[in-house]
């Protein structure tokens, strides 16, 4: 999101290996954060299956920010970077909004059947690492990371 | 996401086509509620044609199994893809609800 | 890309109705660029034949980045924006590389028949309007408007 | 990007799937070289499986074209879907390239 790096006028600032990206807070685009998952997900060399249940846990990621940070507001800015490496995916996903202590993250006992309170639950069974941490801009960042058997690149 | 919706003497069946998420719940949580109005029973939702479902879409059928249990109704949902059923299971959801196989064995 | 928006700490900078974000300039890149692009599509109300066309101009208009401002090179930057809105979806498409004079960007005749040339004919026979700036970077930003009989926003 | 290459007498058939551009191109380019290299005719390209092709397919397409000219040779596309089609029309490469309907009628 923030570019630092020099310019020299002339193939200026190195790009990093990733997609970098800031959307409303609006629910309309979660097909679109799928859409991008998906993508990524086979950039990383991730198998279909797995790629599905990222799509879920980015969804309930997403949501979230939306419903808990921003309070339903629809024209907040939530930004996003995937970063696949060999071995893994990293997602993060970085609201502006206020810092919440994550110990208050949690969602209700999986034997209490009612609606609601599933999110967090599906994000951590589905993730490898989930880390909630204050950003830059005082709200709070979500770093996500899925680890894959390490597959030869079919891209190159 | 589309609903289509078809009723067969007191059942109401209903049939959802793609992504069931935040933006699209509060859609399925209004076609049901008129079921829910009339105790339609049984109320078939036909998940078929779900490519994804996430905690609001359950939440959703979560709510719909406990209102049909308030008038004695019963909840069957039906013709769950692999992958959709996977999320019930991540969800430990799937003993809770009636699955069926397909629409047929749900109206039964 | 830029964040130049007042911080007040609580709920700040407001998010632009548009998706924007970075690329690093590798061809393996554009399978996820055209996927961002069926989706933003979508919300636009545009439909799938016009949102095939789209897909092309954007592929053909990437490459050209890749190919012809950053030489093959494959670890710069390319910077996106996609804007909907009702009746028109706007895409740009910015890199640091240099400045190139709009009046040597142009296909070959279509009567010549031989391989490659084709591209900026394409995105000028699909697209409504194709423009060439200087960005603040030193290099070339292409914007691309794609107008749409405005349809209900099934969002709303 | 997937292809796969099968030979009946003098006559060398590649079948591609999926998308086709600047990352997958050349990989296109290195299969039907080798055809090329062994003067195959009719040398058929069947596109059925290809939902995307931008003009580095269609570049690589035209070479091929031009390389059977070369040896006296036929080069034939077959399949295309509607909207690929569409794109030989936008390209106005429809009428120098001999598109047939389906395989069989590729390799007649
Ligand atoms: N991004 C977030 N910012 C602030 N609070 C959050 C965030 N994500 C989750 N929470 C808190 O954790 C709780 C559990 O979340 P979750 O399991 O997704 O269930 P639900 O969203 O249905 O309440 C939420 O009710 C909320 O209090
Ligand atoms: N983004 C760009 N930056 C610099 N030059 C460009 C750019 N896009 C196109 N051009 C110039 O326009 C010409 C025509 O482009 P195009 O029609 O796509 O065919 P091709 O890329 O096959 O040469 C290119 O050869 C190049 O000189």
């Amino acid at each position: 999101m923030t570019d630092t790096t020099g310019r020299q006028g002339d193939h200026a600032a190195c790009a990093p290996d990733r997609l970098e990206g800031t959307l409303p807070s609006h629910p309309k685009y979660l097909p679109l954060v799928r859409a991008i998952t998906v993508e990524a997900a086979e950039l990383a060399g991730i198998e279909t299956e797995t790629a599905r249940h990222l799509m879920l846990a980015i969804t309930e990621a997403w949501s979230n920010v939306i419903r808990h940070a921003y309070h339903n507001a629809e024209d907040q800015r939530i930004d996003f970077r995937f970063e696949a490496s060999p071995g893994e995916l990293l997602i993060e996903i970085e609201d502006h909004a206020t810092w919440v202590d994550p110990s208050r993250i949690a969602s209700r006992p999986l034997d209490q059947i009612r609606p609601g309170g599933l999110g967090v639950h599906l994000i951590q069974s589905t993730m490898d690492d989930v880390a909630y941490t204050r950003n830059e801009h005082g709200g709070t960042t979500l770093r996500l990371v899925k680890r894959v058997a390490p597959a030869e690149d079919p891209t190159s | 996401m589309k609903i289509t919706h078809e009723t067969e003497g007191t059942a109401a069946i209903f049939t959802v086509c793609g992504q069931v998420d935040m933006h699209t719940s509060p859609e399925l949580r209004g076609s049901l509620r008129k079921a829910l109005e009339g105790r339609a029973t049984p109320l078939v939702v036909d998940l078929g044609q779900v490519s994804f479902i996430d905690s609001s879409g359950l939440a959703t059928l979560i709510e719909a199994l406990q209102a049909v249990g308030r008038y004695g109704g019963k909840l069957r949902l039906c013709g769950l893809a692999p992958d959709v059923r996977k999320l019930f299971d991540l969800a430990r959801l799937s003993t809770i609800f009636d699955l069926r196989d397909n629409r047929d064995a749900a109206l039964k």
